[in-house]
C-alpha cells in the first residue's frame, strides 16, 4: 500500500518534471515555431543563477521564484533581440543558430564559474509515508508545474495576447498588415518563454545540482514532449507529460531507468505514428 | 489634399524592376480602380503601399506625410488596410478569431465591431466557430475583406477582392462598398477584373502594364470589354 | 640551441569530463615545470604539447594520432575513460610512442607500450567491501554507472561482499545522463540494505546523493563509493549535509601525510593560486608519471622509447607524494599505498591505509615478462 | 472494355452515387448522384461553400468521402490514393494554385509531361503545351516567383500535359482580364475535344462562353441540373446564386 | 534546355579535383595530413547522405546518426567476425538501407512530415544511442563481439582487399579507397538527381499535393530516398569505424547527427558540394580550437555556428553562386534599375 503511494506520487513527480522541463519550449515553439536548441542551456542559466545568488547570501526560495526567470527572461529578450529576430520562419536556421548559442553558453558559464559550483541544498526535508521517505521538494515540483500550467492557460484564454501570437506565428505578414507590431509579440513570446525556462531551471537547481552541461541531457526530453503533444501549447504540454511521464516512470519502478528512457522514447515514436500532428494535432484540437 | 498620394515610385524584386515611376492620387472617400493584365504588377503597387515591397525610388504620402520609412504595422495603424491577394487568412485560428486579431489591442469594443461588420457579411455569421483554414475560397475571401473591416481603415487597398465569390455576393459588396465610401468615410484603390465590379464603384480607372501606370480610362469606356483591353494592352 | 622534448597531455579540458581533465592537465602542466627548473632532462628543456579532446573519441583518436606522428612526443600521458584509453592505446603502441595512463579503471590492461599508474579494483574495492561490511553489516545494494567501469565494479563488489560472507540484493546499472533517482530511492527503501555501494559516474550522477539525502535517507542507510572522489570536484559539489559520511577508497587523497605530499601540494597552490585544483588520485597519478618517466629519461641517458621502457621495467620504487610507488615489471601497473577516507565538509579525512597493495586482478591475466609483445585488454573474468 | 469506344448512351466517364462527405458537424457534400458522359463539358456552378471543391477532392482522393461511391469509367475508385485515381486520367487544377514553387516554368510542366511520355516525347509535349498556354516567355522563370495570374496558367498547362480523360478546373478564370478569359476559354473549349471536362468558376461572362449543360450544387446537393440558359432563367438559382447578373444576361 | 549532368561543368571540374586528390594527395603529403583528409573523405560521405536526402527529397532527418552508427556497428561486428571486411562493407550499405525502408515506411506511410519527421528521426536514433551505451554487460554480443556498451567496440580492421584478409590497406592506399567511394557516391547521386526520379523528388519537395495529383506516389518515393540516404550514411559509418579502428555509441549521438546538419547548412542545402565543403571547414576549425587551448573551444564554435547561420543564411556554395551572379549582372547592365527599359515586361526573358 504504502509502496503503491509512493509510485503513485513518484509518477506525479515524473510527469511534473517534464511540465516544467518542456513548457517554456512549448511556448517557444508551440508559438513562434523556433526550436530552441538552447533550452537546455537556459534551464541551465536558471540553475546557476540560483546556486551562484544563494551561495552568496541571497534567500533561496527569492532566488528559485524571482531571480532565475528575470536573469533567463531578460537574456531571452536580448537573444531574441540580437539573434533568433533574423531568423523567423527558418525552422532549421534558428536551431543552427541556437544550437551554436548553446555552445556558446556551455563554454561562457564554463569560463566564469569553472565546472564545479557547489549545490545548494534542497529544502523541505523528507516525508514520512508508511516504511518510505520521500523528498518533500517532490510536491514543490508538482505545485509549480501545475501554477506555470495554469498561469499560461490563464494569460492565453483571458487575454488577446494569445491570439495575437498565434496570429503572428501563422502568418506574421498578414498580422503586420493588420496593425500587429510583430517584433514586440515575437520578444514577449521569447521573453515569457526564457523565463518559465529560468524558473524551471532554477526548481531543479536544488534536486540535481547544476554544471555547465547539464542542457545535454535535458533537451532531447523536452523536445520530445512538446513535439509529441502537438499544436496546442497547454493541453498538449500537459497530455504528452503525463502520458510519457506515466509510462516512462512506470517502466523506471518494473524495468530499471534505462528501459525507462526506452519507453519515453518509444512511447513518443508510437504516438507520432498514429498521431501525425501530435496530440492535439488530432485529439483537442481546439484547446489551447 | 489627397489621402494617398503616390509620387514616382519604382519599385523591384532584386535587381528585376517591376514598378516604373508611378503616379496617382485617392482623394477621401474615392474609390481608384486599376487594371491590368496577369503579372503587371497590381499586386506589387499594393503590397509597396502596404510596404511589404522594397521601394528603390519615388514618394508615397498619406494623409499629407510620407510614409514610406514607416513598418507595415505602423502604416496600418495609421488607418490603411489591405485586402490582399491570396486572402492570407490565419488557417488556424477560428473566423472569429481571425476578425478579432487586428483589433485584440486597440481598446475598441471587440464584440460590437466583430457584430457590426458580421451585419456586412451575414454569410459568415454562421461559420464563426470554424476554423478558418476550412473554408471554402470564397468564404475566405470574404472573411479577408470583413478582417479588414473591423479595423475600420481609412484607406482600402483591395487586391481582387472579388475573386471566388459567387455573383450575388458581389452585388452585395459593391453595395457595401458603395455606402461605405459614400459616407466619406473610407477611401478605396481597388485593383480588379471584373469590369461590371469595377464600372460600379471607381470613380477613376488607371491602366497598368508591365509596371508602368500611366493611362486613365473614361469611365464610359469600362462596359467594353474591347476598349479596356485596348488601353490595357493587347496579350501578347 | 638545443631542441626541446617534447611530452604530450592528453585530457579532456572541454566536454563532459572536462572537470577531471583540467585538474590533470594543471598537475601536467606543473610536472614540465618542474623538471625544467630543476635543469630539464639530458641538457635540454622539455616541453608540452596539450590537446584538448573535448571528451570526444574521435577527436581522441584524432589528436594521438598528431602527436605520434607530427608532433613525435617522447611520451603521453592521458585518456581518462577506458574507451579514451581504449582508443589511443593502439594507436601509440602502433606508432611506437609510449603511453602512461593515470586513471583508476577496472584493470586488465597488458601492453609494455603503456604504464598503468592508477588502482584496479583489486586495490580499492577489495579494501573498502570488508571495511564497510565491518563497520555497517552485510546487505549491500549497489547502484552503478551503466558501462564498462561500473559493470566490472559491481561484480567486484559482489564478489568481494559475497568472500566476505555478505550479500548484494540488487544492483542497478544507470546510464549516464539519468538525472532522475526517484524512483531507485523509493526501492533502495524497500530493499533495506546495510548500507549502499554506489559506483555513480559523472556530473548526472551527482543528483543521485542529492535526492538521496533530500529523501532523507543519509542518516538513515550509509553509503560508500568506489568513484566519488576520483576526479577530484566531486566532493565539493556535494554539500556537506549532502556528502558527509560517505566512505571512498583510492591509491591517493591529498590528506595523505608526508612530506612529499605536502611540498607538493604546496606547490600546486602556489602554482595555482586561484583556481587552485582539487588533487585526486587522477591528477597526483599523472604527476606520478611524469616524474617516473622524468627519472627513466635520466636514467637511460636516452628519450628513446625502448631504452625508457627498459628502465621502467626494472620495478624501481619512487617516494611519490602519494606514498611509494612501485612499478610492476609483470604488469607495468603501481604497487600503492591505498587509503579509505571519509568525506567530511567537502574534505576527505583518511580512515584506514593498507601499504603496498598489488594490482593482484591485473596480475591474474598479465605477464609483460612472459609475453613481451603483448597488446591487449583483458576483460578480467570473475 | 470494348464498350468503352462504343457511344452507348449507358456509359458515363464519370459517376457518383450517393456521395457524401461530413466534416464533423458539416455536411459539405451530400448524397451527391452526379453523372457525366465521356467528352461531355459541364459547368459546376454554386453559391460559396455550397460543396464544390470538396467535390472535386472526394473525386481526386485528396479526401475520402465519408459515404457513397465514385465511379470511374465504371470503375469504382473511391478510398484509393490520389496517386492511383489520377494516374486512371485524372487531372485537376485547384483552386488555390499548386504548383512546384521552387523550380522552372518548364520543369514544372515536363514534370506532368514525363508521367505520360517518354523522356524526349515529354520535352516536346511539355514545351507546346506551355506555347499553347500563352506563356513561353515565362517558361525559364522560377514558378514561385511569378504573379498570381501566372501561376494559374502554369497550372492549367501541367493539367493539360498530362493529357488526362477528365480534367477538373477549379476556378480557373480568377484573376484574368477580358481578353486572358476569351484565350482560357478557347483553351478550355479544345481541351474539351479530347477529354471530358468539369469547370467550377464563378465569372459568368466565361461561363457563357463554354457552357452549355450545367449542374448547380447548393449546401453539398445537386440543386438543379439543365441547360445555362434554362438555368439563367431559373428564378430560385437567381436567388441563391446569381442575384442581378441574371438580369443583365436576360 | 534541360540541364544535363554531362554538360554541367561543374561537375567535370569536382570530379577532376576529386580524382587528382585522389591520385596526388598521398604522394604530396606527410603520413598525418593523409590520415586528417581520410576522416574529411569519410565525413564527406556522411554528409552527403543527408544532404541528398535533405536538399533533394525535401526530408528533414534529425537523426541521420542512426543509420551512421547502424552501418558502424554493422561493419564492426561482421568485420571482426568474418576477418574479411568486403561483405561487411557491403552489408554496411543495406542493412542500414533495409532499415531505411523499414523507418520511411513507418513515417512516410504515416503521413509525418515536417518536424515531426525530425522529431522521430531523432528519438530513433536516441534509442539506438541509449540501446547500444546499454550493452555493456557480458551478455550483448552479436556472432562473438561484444557490443561493449559506452565504450564501444575496440579493434575493427582497417579494409583488406577482397578475399585476402591479411592484404591490409595502408594508410594512402585507404585513402585513395575511400576518395574513390566519395568520388562515386557523389556521381552516383549527381546522375540520380538529374534523373527523372530526381526530378520528381525535387517536385515532391516543393509541393506534395501537386506531385500526388500528377499521380506521383509520393510515400513509395520518399521511401526509396530516405532509403538511399540511409544506406549511404551505413555505408560512411563503416568507413568511419574502419579508419578510428573502433565504433562506440558516440556514433549514433544527437552530436552526430547534428553535426551533419550544420555540414549541410553550412556548405548549403541543395548542393551537393556544399555538405563536403561544410565538412572540410568545420573539422578544420574544431581541431585547430582543440589545439590551441586557449579559449574555450566551445565558446569560438559556438560563436562561429551563430555567425554562420546570421551571415550566411542559405550556405556557403548557394551564397558565393548568387554573389558571381548578381556581380555578373552588374558587371553586364551597369548600375542597377537604370538601364533596364521601362517599357521591356519583368521577366520577359
Ligand atoms: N517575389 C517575386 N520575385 C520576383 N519577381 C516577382 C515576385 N513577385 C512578382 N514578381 C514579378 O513581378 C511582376 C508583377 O507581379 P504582380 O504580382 O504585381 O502582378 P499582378 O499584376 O498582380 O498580376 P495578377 O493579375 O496575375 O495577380 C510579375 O512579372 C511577377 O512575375
Ligand atoms: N476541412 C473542413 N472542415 C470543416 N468544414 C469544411 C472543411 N472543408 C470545407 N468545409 C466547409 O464545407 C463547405 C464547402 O466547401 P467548398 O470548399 O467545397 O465550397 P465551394 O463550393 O468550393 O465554395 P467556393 O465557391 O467558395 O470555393 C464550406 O462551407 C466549408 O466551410
Ligand atoms: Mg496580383
Ligand atoms: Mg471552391
Amino acid at each position: 500500500m504504502d509502496y503503491a503511494i509512493v509510485v503513485t506520487l513518484e509518477m506525479i513527480r515524473a510527469v511534473a518534471w517534464l511540465v516544467l522541463l518542456s513548457s517554456g519550449l512549448a511556448i517557444i515553439f508551440g508559438m513562434m515555431r523556433v526550436i530552441n536548441f538552447a533550452h537546455g542551456e537556459f534551464l541551465m542559466l536558471g540553475g546557476y543563477t540560483v546556486v551562484v545568488t544563494t551561495n552568496a547570501g541571497v534567500n533561496e526560495w527569492f532566488a528559485i521564484l524571482v531571480l532565475a526567470p528575470l536573469v533567463v527572461g531578460l537574456f531571452g529578450v536580448l537573444v531574441e533581440r540580437l539573434v533568433i529576430r533574423q531568423l523567423y520562419g527558418r525552422l532549421l536556421d534558428s536551431l543552427l543558430a541556437t544550437w551554436g548559442l548553446s555552445m556558446l553558453m556551455i563554454g561562457g558559464v564554463t569560463m566564469i564559474f569553472g565546472n564545479t559550483v557547489q549545490g545548494v541544498a534542497t529544502p523541505f526535508g523528507s516525508l514520512r509515508i508508511g516504511g518510505y521517505q520521500i523528498p518533500g521538494y517532490n510536491f514543490v515540483l508538482i505545485l509549480f508545474a501545475a501554477l506555470i500550467l495554469t498561469a499560461v492557460w490563464v494569460v492565453l484564454k483571458f487575454t488577446r495576447a494569445g491570439l495575437i501570437a498565434r496570429a503572428t506565428m501563422q502568418n506574421p505578414a498578414m498580422a503586420e498588415a493588420l496593425g500587429v507590431r510583430t517584433s514586440w509579440v515575437y520578444m514577449a513570446t521569447f521573453g515569457i518563454g526564457s523565463a518559465v525556462t529560468g524558473l524551471a531551471g532554477g526548481l531543479l537547481a536544488p534536486l540535481t545540482g547544476v554544471v555547465p552541461t547539464m542542457g545535454a541531457s535535458l533537451v532531447g526530453q523536452s523536445f520530445i514532449t512538446v513535439i509529441t503533444g502537438g499544436a496546442a501549447v497547454i493541453t498538449g504540454t500537459l497530455s504528452s507529460a503525463t502520458l510519457l511521464g506515466t509510462i516512462s516512470q512506470g517502466t523506471t519502478f518494473w524495468a530499471g531507468p534505462v528501459y525507462g528512457d526506452a519507453a519515453l522514447l518509444v512511447a513518443a515514436l508510437v504516438l507520432l505514428r498514429l498521431l501525425p500532428q501530435g496530440i492535439t494535432g488530432r485529439i483537442f484540437k481546439r484547446s489551447l | 489634399m489627397p489621402l494617398l498620394e503616390v509620387k514616382g515610385l519604382s519599385a523591384a524584386y532584386g535587381l528585376v524592376p517591376a514598378l516604373h515611376r508611378v503616379d496617382f492620387h485617392a482623394d477621401p472617400g474615392e474609390v481608384v480602380g486599376i487594371l491590368g493584365h496577369n503579372g503587371m504588377g497590381k499586386t506589387t503597387l499594393m503590397r509597396a503601399i502596404m510596404g511589404f515591397v522594397k521601394v528603390t525610388g519615388g514618394e508615397i504620402l498619406f494623409d499629407g506625410q510620407s510614409i514610406l520609412p514607416a513598418s507595415v504595422n505602423a502604416r496600418a495603424r495609421a488607418g490603411i488596410g489591405l485586402v490582399p491577394q491570396g486572402r492570407e487568412i490565419f488557417a488556424n485560428l477560428s473566423v472569429e478569431e481571425n476578425l478579432q486579431v487586428g483589433i485584440a489591442t486597440t481598446g475598441v469594443d471587440i464584440a460590437a465591431t466583430v457584430a457590426e461588420v458580421l451585419e456586412l457579411f451575414p454569410r459568415l455569421k454562421r461559420l464563426l466557430d470554424r476554423r478558418g483554414g476550412a473554408l471554402s475560397g470564397g468564404e475566405q475571401q470574404l472573411l479577408s475583406l470583413a478582417r479588414c473591416l473591423c479595423r475600420k481603415p481609412r484607406l482600402m487597398l483591395l487586391d481582387e477582392p472579388t475573386e471566388g465569390i459567387q455573383p450575388s455576393i458581389n452585388d452585395e459588396i459593391a453595395e457595401t462598398l458603395k455606402v461605405l465610401t459614400a459616407r466619406g468615410g473610407i477611401t478605396i484603390v481597388l485593383v480588379e477584373q471584373n469590369l461590371d465590379f469595377i464600372a460600379g464603384l471607381a470613380g477613376r480607372v488607371y491602366a497598368i502594364s508591365n509596371g508602368v501606370l500611366d493611362r486613365q480610362i473614361p469611365r464610359e469606356q469600362l462596359t467594353d470589354p474591347r476598349a479596356v483591353s485596348e488601353f490595357m494592352g493587347f496579350v501578347t | 640551441q638545443t631542441e626541446t622534448i617534447k611530452v604530450g597531455g592528453l585530457h579532456d579540458l572541454t566536454g563532459a569530463l572536462d572537470m577531471i581533465g583540467i585538474p590533470m592537465n594543471q598537475v601536467f602542466q606543473l610536472a614540465i615545470k618542474e623538471i625544467n627548473e630543476a635543469g630539464g632532462l639530458l641538457g635540454r628543456q622539455v616541453e608540452g604539447v596539450i590537446y584538448d579532446p573535448q571528451s570526444n573519441m574521435s577527436l581522441y583518436s584524432q589528436y594521438a594520432t598528431q602527436m605520434a606522428l607530427r608532433d613525435r612526443v617522447a611520451v603521453v600521458m592521458g585518456g581518462i575513460t577506458s574507451a579514451s584509453r581504449e582508443t589511443i592505446r593502439p594507436i601509440f603502441h602502433r606508432y611506437e610512442t609510449l603511453y602512461f595512463y593515470n586513471t583508476q579503471y577496472e584493470g586488465g590492461v597488458c601492453d609494455r607500450n603503456e604504464v598503468t599508474l592508477g588502482t584496479t579494483p583489486a586495490q580499492t574495492v577489495a579494501r573498502i567491501i570488508p571495511y564497510a561490511m565491518n563497520l555497517y553489516g552485510k546487505k549491500v545494494y549497489t547502484v552503478a554507472a551503466d558501462y564498462n567501469y561500473g559493470h566490472i565494479t559491481s561484480a567486484w563488489v559482489k564478489r568481494y561482499v559475497e568472500e566476505n560472507g555478505g550479500e548484494v540484493v540488487a544492483t542497478e546499472f544507470f546510464p549516464l545522463d539519468v538525472a532522475q533517482f526517484g524512483s531507485t530511492i523509493s526501492q533502495i527503501q524497500a530493499a533495506k540494505p546495510d548500507f549502499v555501494c554506489s559506483a555513480m559516474v559523472g556530473s548526472s550522477h551527482l543528483g543521485f546523493y542529492r535526492q538521496w539525502a533530500a529523501a532523507g535517507m543519509k542518516d538513515q542507510i550509509p553509503m560508500i563509493s568506489t568513484v566519488l572522489g576520483a576526479g577530484g570536484n566531486d566532493q565539493i559539489m556535494l554539500t556537506p549535509a549532502e556528502g558527509n559520511g560517505i566512505l571512498s577508497s583510492f591509491g591517493y587523497f591529498e590528506a595523505v601525510d608526508n612530506p612529499v605530499n605536502k611540498a607538493f601540494l604546496e606547490r600546486v597552490k602556489a602554482e595555482y593560486p586561484t583556481n587552485t585544483p582539487v588533487v585526486s588520485e587522477i591528477s597526483e597519478c599523472t604527476y606520478e608519471g611524469m616524474m617516473i618517466w622524468a627519472d627513466a629519461v635520466r636514467e637511460a641517458g636516452s628519450i628513446d622509447r625502448d631504452a625508457v621502457r627498459a628502465v621502467i621495467a626494472q620495478g624501481k620504487t619512487y617516494d611519490l607524494p602519494a606514498g611509494q610507488v612501485t612499478i610492476d615489471p609483470q604488469t607495468q601497473h603501481a604497487i600503492r599505498d591505498v587509503y579509505i577516507a571519509e568525506l567530511t565538509d567537502q574534505n576527505f579525512v583518511i580512515r584506514e591505509a593498507y601499504p603496498q597493495s598489488p594490482p593482484l586482478d591485473t596480475q591474474m591475466v598479465c605477464d609483460l615478462i612472459a609475453d613481451p609483445d603483448a597488446n591487449v585488454h583483458h576483460e578480467i573474468s570473475l | 472494355m470494348t464498350e468503352v469506344q462504343t457511344p452507348d448512351p449507358g456509359y458515363r466517364i464519370l459517376r457518383t452515387r450517393g456521395l457524401t462527405m461530413r466534416f464533423g458537424g458539416v455536411t459539405a457534400v451530400d448524397n451527391v448522384d452526379f453523372d457525366l458522359r465521356d467528352g461531355e463539358l459541364r459547368c459546376l456552378l454554386g453559391p460559396n461553400g455550397a460543396g464544390k471543391s470538396t467535390f472535386f477532392k472526394c473525386l481526386t482522393g485528396q479526401l475520402v468521402p465519408t459515404g457513397g461511391q465514385v465511379l470511374f469509367k465504371e470503375r469504382p475508385i473511391t478510398g484509393m490514393n490520389t496517386h492511383e485515381i489520377v494516374n486512371q486520367g485524372i487531372g485537376i487544377k485547384t483552386q488555390v494554385p499548386n504548383v512546384f514553387d521552387g523550380v522552372s516554368v518548364y520543369e514544372n510542366v515536363r514534370l506532368s509531361a514525363r508521367r505520360k511520355h517518354t523522356a524526349p516525347m515529354a520535352r516536346e509535349v511539355a514545351e507546346q503545351t506551355i506555347e499553347k498556354c500563352g506563356i513561353t516567355h515565362l517558361i525559364r522563370r522560377e514558378v514561385g516567383q511569378l504573379a498570381h495570374g501566372q501561376r494559374q496558367l502554369v497550372e492549367l498547362a501541367m493539367v493539360l500535359a498530362a493529357s488526362p480523360e477528365l480534367i477538373l478546373l477549379d476556378e480557373p478564370a480568377a484573376g484574368m482580364t477580358g481578353d486572358e478569359r476569351d484565350r482560357l476559354a478557347q483553351l478550355v473549349l479544345t481541351a474539351a475535344r479530347s477529354a471530358a471536362v468539369i469547370v467550377v468558376e464563378h465569372d459568368m461572362a466565361f461561363i457563357r462562353q463554354i457552357a452549355k449543360f450545367v449542374t448547380v450544387f447548393n449546401r453539398g446537393a445537386i440543386f438543379r441540373e439543365a441547360m445555362i440558359d434554362d438555368i439563367m432563367r431559373d428564378r430560385a438559382v437567381q436567388e441563391i446564386y446569381l442575384g442581378k447578373q441574371a438580369d443583365a444576361i436576360a | 534546355m534541360e540541364k544535363t549532368v554531362a554538360r554541367d561543368p561543374g561537375f567535370w571540374i569536382m570530379l577532376a579535383i576529386g580524382l587528382a586528390v585522389m591520385v596526388l594527395a598521398p604522394a604530396l603529403l606527410d603520413m598525418f595530413m593523409v590520415l586528417q583528409i581520410t576522416q574529411y573523405v569519410v565525413l564527406s560521405v556522411f554528409a552527403l547522405s543527408l544532404g541528398y536526402i535533405w536538399g533533394f527529397g525535401g526530408i528533414l532527418c534529425f537523426g541521420q546518426a542512426a543509420f551512421f552508427g547502424l552501418g558502424g556497428y554493422t561493419f564492426a561486428v561482421a568485420a571482426i567476425s568474418m576477418g574479411d571486411t568486403t561483405v561487411p562493407l557491403i552489408l554496411s550499405f543495406l542493412l542500414p538501407a533495409a532499415f531505411g525502408v523499414v523507418l520511411g515506411y513507418f513515417m512516410f506511410y504515416g503521413k509525418l512530415t515536417d518536424v515531426y519527421l525530425g522529431v522521430v528521426t531523432m528519438v530513433v536514433a536516441l534509442i539506438f544511442w541509449k540501446l547500444a551505451n546499454h550493452t555493456a554487460g557480458p551478455g550483448y554480443s552479436i556472432a562473438g563481439v561484444r557490443l561493449g556498451g559506452f565504450n564501444g567496440i575496440p579493434s575493427i580492421p582497417t579494409i583488406n582487399i577482397p578475399g585476402q584478409p591479411d592484404a591490409w590497406l595502408d594508410p594512402s592506399q585507404l585513402f585513395r579507397f575511400f576518395m574513390a567511394v566519395l568520388v562515386a557516391v557523389y556521381i552516383a547521386l549527381r546522375l540520380l538527381i538529374a534523373s527523372d526520379f530526381g526530378r520528381v523528388s525535387i517536385g515532391i519537395r516543393e509541393n506534395e499535393t501537386r506531385a500526388a495529383l500528377l499521380g506521383y506516389d509520393i510515400r513509395r518515393h520518399k521511401v526509396i530516398v530516405f532509403a538511399i540516404g540511409s544506406g549511404i550514411a551505413g555505408l560512411s559509418g563503416a568507413m568511419w569505424a574502419s579508419y578510428q579502428a573502433f565504433i562506440d555509441p558516440n556514433a549514433f549521438s544527437m552530436e552526430m547527427s547534428a553535426k551533419a546538419l550544420v555540414w549541410v547548412m553550412a556548405g548549403g542545402v541543395g548542393t551537393l558540394v556544399g555538405p563536403i565543403i561544410g565538412v572540410i571547414g568545420l573539422q578544420w576549425l574544431t581541431l585547430q580550437l582543440g589545439t590551441m587551448e586557449l579559449l574555450n573551444s566551445y565558446v569560438v564554435l559556438g560563436a562561429i555556428m551563430m555567425v554562420l547561420v546570421l551571415a550566411l543564411p542559405r550556405g556557403l556554395v548557394p551564397t558565393v553562386k548568387v554573389l558571381a551572379l548578381t556581380g555578373w549582372t552588374l558587371w553586364h547592365s551597369g548600375r542597377p534599375g537604370t538601364k533596364a527599359a521601362p517599357g521591356k515586361a519583368v521577366g520577359d526573358d
